[in-house]
């Protein structure tokens, strides 16, 4: 093996990494709070690529971009907390909650599939990158647009870690994950915590959407792939852990790359299907989870 | 106005136009056109280009006072997402229908089977795409088949005309290559895979060394490093993708421009479809690509402009080749309709459908009755080679119809 | 510790261990119960009395070392449900019934799946064993989350009953009873022994237990501290200073 | 009760006789078909709810098994000439093993790693199925299935009159089954370890055994429906697997109310015809899934036990819950 070679996996794993980072975070996040599976998370992801597809697009101008993120991110704030209030709020009582809203969460996937296609349409469409141009990488030339995802993911991931651990709200947070009851005990405005846990995941999907959107194409399912790859690594990872959730989006990512070169890019996908099937039948808790009992 | 006075004359109104109801009836029959096409799910772009292209057709001809005393009207089958179940609903809603007595599609599913259906009920139905799996149904029995036709051409000259393209090239000094070393690579689906085996078969024939000849899986690909990585080690003289995506055929030009090698580059039917000029803008510059049945734009076939114009002043945008071809079969049932006088009558229509020889956007329409395929050929449908310069589909064969000549890619200079 | 009983043990614990990783959560623990006998275990929070259950019937896991043996034959190794068939039926602190499920079918399960009974014979046993713990004939259609804490505290036991087990491992039977409702409890469980159903009972409601056993075995830190005569155990010092905790002990 | 018992035979029957009579009713072949689809998808939610409803397996890989018997019916009939009928049992029986093989898993995992598994499992069916493409046909699919043939009747040009019946006939079949299942002692057994895992191992119920057991049972009734699919439609393509039919399905145990049979098989009439309906409304050919995905939360709001809560009447309402 060259050390061309080995730099290419290395970089084709680091992006894929950031991407799954990102996205996996948001998941694992809302999971680790409000237990339960965001299905709705790749279309967010697809709604936030939309947004500032419009608003660049409206404006005309790279420049707006940025304003243009910002405006998008904002956006997607407004539907997340849309989103826990109607389908996710009304069954925390139940039972069945995660049956359910696995279920109401798949309704909104469809609902805003649907709406995006009608909306926007069903053509292609790409985002203008925000770094345009390429940039070598220890030896492999990407997209300076990827790069760009490479660096603002661990950033904006440990500003994430930051947050949730030294701010009041992302304490409260971790502290309704672990024990929701326990945190009410303590004066903890649980029902508040869940509304900006959830928008908070949505802000973070929809800025995957943005950042993915200049590499890949827009359509209304383009959030679909990203999404499985997500629920592959929140289980890798093991439930309920950010910090496992981060370092399983990177190994993925890594094994990922060793596949597509090594096996090819056709069973890669069904190879790390059949590799989660195979951990959790070792270690049902995922990776780094913790065991439940 | 008092009430009794405005009774009478409403009275008046209502009788005048149920005279003018009935009178139209008698004048008019109308002759529904049921259109196969996915207006929701990922292929709605295509679906609403069918559409487009069959409403643009139908209203001239309405405007221009129908045809054998019948008005059309275009009635939508919805196939989604190509499933069978949704595309038999699709059809036996518009089977259901009695004023639907013929049909047609760009493409209604991936596999063509919905034929079997459109033959039991003798429905004249012209398809525009798959015509490799409408000739497996077809060509064992083309007896039972008499009402469906297809105005696609057989794909085999994909598979056949490329090696001696390029040596025409060569022969030329349109183009020169440093060796003779190709790499192939597709996904995993019939239309692309075929074209992929058959290339590799006739390069080897012609004395080329295949360096490699991968499959991908179908669907979206986002990452053609790992392919083009071996491409550097092997420096083919020309690469050939023939996965027909756009999106994933954009993301390919891309990545290969990151460190082009001198190699020229070929790309099966995406780079004819709207959206990847628009992805790629300059980026796809120097690019080839070939097309079975997609308008013939050249000064030899005005008909051609004239389609592509007319959809461009309605719908506000260029077609690829559904909205042409769609436009097309609508003409070719109104001409079969203008020959037999009876729109219910569809063994009559479909054998006129089949006896068809005219001058399409696509170049000489006439049907090979062994396939139900349209012939293909320099004098009939021609496969063109394009190249794309600057935003611009340019044709450079074959010469009797070329618009530009061949220049080398700007990565090979 | 007390080796004196004569009678072959129908329930024998041998240095039996469970780890979580660095964790010793059951430490060496070995007694025996005689046949008929209530057999009391007792111990602060935390001092393994559930884990000992646990791994006694392999629900969820089993030991990391040591034998369980019914009636001579080593069971540690089985599987749990095979555990539960062999004859050791236990409750659970929480959700000890099948919430949706009527308290009759709670019952039958039991006689289905425990005492391999089946049709009339399975209905007449789970009728029985419902009798037997005094829950009543109009309660029996209820779905068993819909009973009263005392009746789920009936069902849990006439559900186990009714799989005809050698042995009844009851976990905290008492939680969440009112005082009243304790000492029905307490009668409850006479009765069923009194039917020849041997019964391990752990239990934080001391009254209970020293009213209902006839030996009581004491863990602190998943150790066995004292067993013996209920009478005698709770003068124990260590007894005492473990369970009451130091400050306590001093008064 | 004696009432509401009679009064739920003669609904039964009712239904049954009203059943037998809409071909002879409604002579349009694409209400028709409409009806035949909707029995077949109505075998395919109600058999699922076996495994999730009932014995609370979060099984998403159901629609794989749909279409395992499918492609395993077309290639028996097409390419091994088997006799389609039989091919459909083996299509069924093909199912089966396929549930035994994500059983393994499954039997030792949980809620949420139970989705995960099963949804990775038809994804890898999915792509052995494309990459089979010399025998599966890959992404075109497999056409000219043979159809069935039943002392010489010929079911092609009858407008589905005699599909009809037999796809009634199936509904109606695995309708009992499904019923008996549930009132046996085996269906006792999956109610309970539904609802306590742990208590169910107390009292004797072996949990991997009784899972193995329901999602083979559950997968076979899939099977035999994909076989029928298969049949009806004379072609096997790789569709069957895509995400959306997986929501339509779910979405049609769901809205009906799970731990029921009659729900689903009720809802999928209901929503099969609904959507097409609003399909052939101008301009909702999209908007219809919205509409459908609204209807959906709208129901789990106010039904959560389904739609077949509006019928039954279920006295205990959202109160049945457990409390904890």
């Amino acid at each position: 093996m060259t050390m061309d070679m080995v730099s290419a996996i290395l970089v084709s794993g680091l992006v894929l990494g950031s991407v799954y980072a990102l996205m996996a975070s948001g998941l694992s996040l809302v999971w680790t709070t409000l237990g339960i599976f965001n299905f709705a998370h790749g279309s967010l992801m697809a709604l936030g690529a939309y947004f500032a597809w419009t608003m660049s697009d409206a404006a005309g101008l790279n420049l707006w971009l940025g304003a243009g993120v910002a405006v998008a991110v904002a956006g997607m704030v407004g539907v997340g907390i849309l989103i826990e209030r109607t389908v996710i709020r009304p069954f925390y009582d139940d039972k069945d909650i995660l049956l359910i809203t696995v279920m109401t969460t798949l309704a909104v996937m469809i609902f805003l599939e649907k709406g995006i296609q009608l909306l926007w349409g069903a053509r292609l469409k790409q985002l203008e990158p925000l770094a345009p141009g390429r940039v070598n990488l220890l030896g492999t030339t990407i997209s300076a647009q990827e790069t760009l995802i490479v660096v603002l993911a661990p950033l904006l991931l440990g500003g994430l870690w930051v947050f949730l651990r030294y701010s009041n709200i992302g304490r409260g947070i971790r502290a309704v994950g672990q024990n929701p009851a326990a945190a009410k005990l303590i004066g903890v405005d649980v029902s508040k915590l869940f509304i900006l846990t959830f928008a908070l995941s949505a802000a973070l999907a929809g800025l995957t959407g943005i950042l993915l959107g200049s590499v890949r194409f827009i359509t209304p399912t383009f959030g679909a792939e990203p999404l499985v790859k997500a629920l592959i690594i929140v289980i890798f990872g093991g439930l309920g852990s950010l910090s496992g959730t981060i370092a399983a989006a990177y190994i993925i990512g890594v094994v990922e790359a060793v596949l597509i070169f090594f096996v090819g890019i056709y069973w890669a996908p069904s190879m790390l299907f059949a590799l989660l099937i195979a951990v959790l039948m070792l270690r049902p808790q995922g990776l780094f989870g913790k065991s439940v009992r | 106005m008092n009430m009794r006075k405005m009774g009478k004359w409403g009275l008046a109104l209502l009788a005048a136009s149920a005279l003018s109801v009935a009178f139209a009836n008698a004048q008019e029959k109308v002759a529904k056109i049921g259109v196969l096409a996915p207006m929701t799910g990922g292929a709605a772009a295509d679906g609403n280009e069918m559409v487009n292209g069959a409403r643009l057709a139908v209203e001239e001809i309405n405007a221009a006072g129908g045809i054998a005393g019948y008005t059309f009207e275009v009635v939508v089958g919805d196939t989604q997402d190509q499933a069978a179940d949704t595309v038999t609903s699709a059809f036996e809603r518009l089977a259901g229908d009695r004023d639907i007595n013929v049909m047609m599609t760009g493409y209604a599913s991936g596999s063509n089977f919905e034929i079997e259906l459109m033959a039991e009920q003798e429905m004249p139905y012209i398809i525009s795409a798959n015509a490799a799996q409408t000739r497996d149904i077809i060509a064992p029995n083309p007896d039972d088949f008499p009402t469906v036709w297809s105005i696609s051409p057989s794909y085999d000259a994909y598979e056949t005309a490329m090696v001696p393209v390029i040596q025409q090239l060569l022969d030329g000094g349109a183009l020169e290559l440093p060796n003779k070393k190709v790499a192939l690579i597709s996904s995993d689906n019939p239309y692309s895979k075929t074209i992929m085996e058959g290339l590799q078969k006739n390069f080897e024939d012609a004395g080329w060394e295949v360096t490699s000849a991968d499959l991908l899986p179908f669907g979206e690909i986002n990452d053609w490093r790992a392919f083009l990585a071996g491409v550097r080690q092997a420096a083919p003289s020309v690469i050939i993708n023939t996965d027909y995506l756009p999106g994933n055929a954009a993301t390919f030009m891309t990545q290969f421009l990151e460190q082009p090698t001198k190699s020229l580059v070929f790309i099966q039917y995406a780079p004819s479809v709207p959206e990847f000029l628009e992805l790629t803008k300059d980026r796809a510059t120097g690019v080839v690509y070939n097309m079975l049945g997609g308008v013939l734009d050249t000064p030899q076939n005005p008909r051609a402009a004239e389609v592509v114009e007319k959809y461009k002043a309605k719908y506000g945008s260029a077609p690829g080749v559904y909205g042409p071809a769609l436009y097309e079969q609508v003409y070719l049932y109104a001409d079969a309709l203008a020959k037999v006088g009876d729109s219910t009558d569809r063994l009559a229509i479909g054998k006129a459908i089949g006896e068809t020889e005219k001058q399409i956007a696509a170049g000489v329409l006439r049907f090979d009755p062994q396939t139900h395929l349209a012939v293909q050929g320099e004098d009939a449908i021609p496969i063109q080679f394009f190249q794309i310069w600057d935003g611009k589909r340019e044709l450079f064969y074959p010469a009797r119809y070329a618009t530009e000549e061949f220049q080398t890619p700007p990565w090979m200079k | 510790m007390d080796h004196s009983t004569h009678e072959a043990p129908l329930l024998e614990v041998r240095n039996i261990e469970r780890r979580f990783g660095a964790l010793v959560a059951v430490n060496d623990v070995s007694f025996a119960v005689p046949a008929g006998q209530v057999f009391g275990i007792a111990g602060p929070n935390g001092s393994g009395k559930s884990t000992l259950f646990n791994v006694m019937t392999g629900i969820p896991f089993g030991p990391s070392a040591g034998k369980v043996l019914l009636e001579g034959r080593e069971i540690q190794s089985l599987r749990a449900h095979e555990i539960s068939r062999a004859g050791i039926a236990r409750t659970f602190q929480k959700d000890a019934e099948f919430g949706t499920l009527s308290a009759f079918e709670n019952a039958y399960a039991g006689a289905v799946y425990c005492a391999g009974l089946s049709g009339a014979q399975a209905r007449e046993e789970a009728h029985k064993a419902l009798d037997d713990v005094g829950l009543s004939n109009d309660r029996r259609d209820k779905a068993a989350g819909d009973l009263t804490v005392f009746e789920r505290k009936q069902l849990m036991i006439a559900s186990a009953i009714a799989g005809r087990p050698r042995i009844l491992l009851l976990d905290e039977p008492a939680a969440g009873l009112t005082r009243p409702e304790v000492s029905d409890l307490a009668e409850l469980i006479r009765t069923v022994n009194g039917r020849g159903v041997t019964i391990l009972l752990i239990e934080h409601v001391l009254p209970l237990l020293l009213s209902v056993s006839q030996h009581l075995l004491i863990l602190n830190h998943g150790a066995v501290i004292a067993s013996g005569k209920p009478a005698e155990v709770v003068r124990d010092p260590q007894v005492v200073e473990a369970y009451l905790g130091k400050r306590e002990a001093a008064l | 009760m004696p009432a509401s018992f009679n009064l739920k035979t003669l609904a039964i029957a009712a239904v049954l006789i009203l059943g037998l009579l809409v071909p002879v009713v409604i002579e349009d072949t694409y209400i028709r078909h409409l009806f035949i689809i909707a029995f077949i998808y109505a075998i395919v939610a109600a058999s699922w709810d076996l495994s999730l409803g009932y014995a609370g397996v979060f099984n998403f890989g159901h629609v794989a098994f749909f279409g395992v018997g499918v492609y395993t019916t077309a290639l028996c009939a097409k390419l091994l000439g088997i006799d389609p009928w039989i091919a459909m049992l083996l299509g069924g029986a093909a199912a089966s093993a396929a549930a035994a093989i994500v059983a393994l898993p499954v039997v030792r995992l949980q809620g949420i790693y139970v989705v995960l598994v099963t949804f990775a499992f038809s994804q890898l069916v999915l792509q052995f199925v494309i990459s089979q493409s010399q025998i599966t046909g890959g992404t075109q699919g497999l056409v000219r299935v043979p159809t069935i043939e039943l002392f010489g009747y010929n079911f092609l040009r009858d407008y589905k009159f005699g599909y009809y019946y037999v796809a009634f006939a199936l509904l109606v079949i695995s309708t009992l089954c499904l019923r008996y299942i549930t009132r046996t002692d085996f269906g006792l057994s999956i109610r309970a370890l539904r609802d306590n895992e742990d208590y169910s191992l107390a009292r004797g119920i072996p949990i991997g055994l009784q899972r193995l057991k329901v999602l083979m049972a559950s997968a076979f009734f899939a099977g035999i429906a994909g076989g029928f699919f298969a049949i009806y439609l004379r072609v096997a393509s790789p569709e069957v697997f895509n995400f959306s039919t997986m929501a339509l399905i779910l979405s049609m145990v769901l809205v009906g109310g799970t731990s029921s049979i009659y729900g689903p098989v009720i809802a999928a009439l209901v929503l099969t015809f609904i959507s097409e309906g609003l399909a052939n409304v101008n301009g909702l050919s999209e908007g219809r899934f919205m509409l459908v995905a609204v209807a959906m939360v709208l129901v789990l709001l106010f039904f959560p036990k389904g739609l077949i809560s509006i019928i039954d009447r279920w006295p205990r309402g959202r109160g049945a819950r457990r409390p904890d």
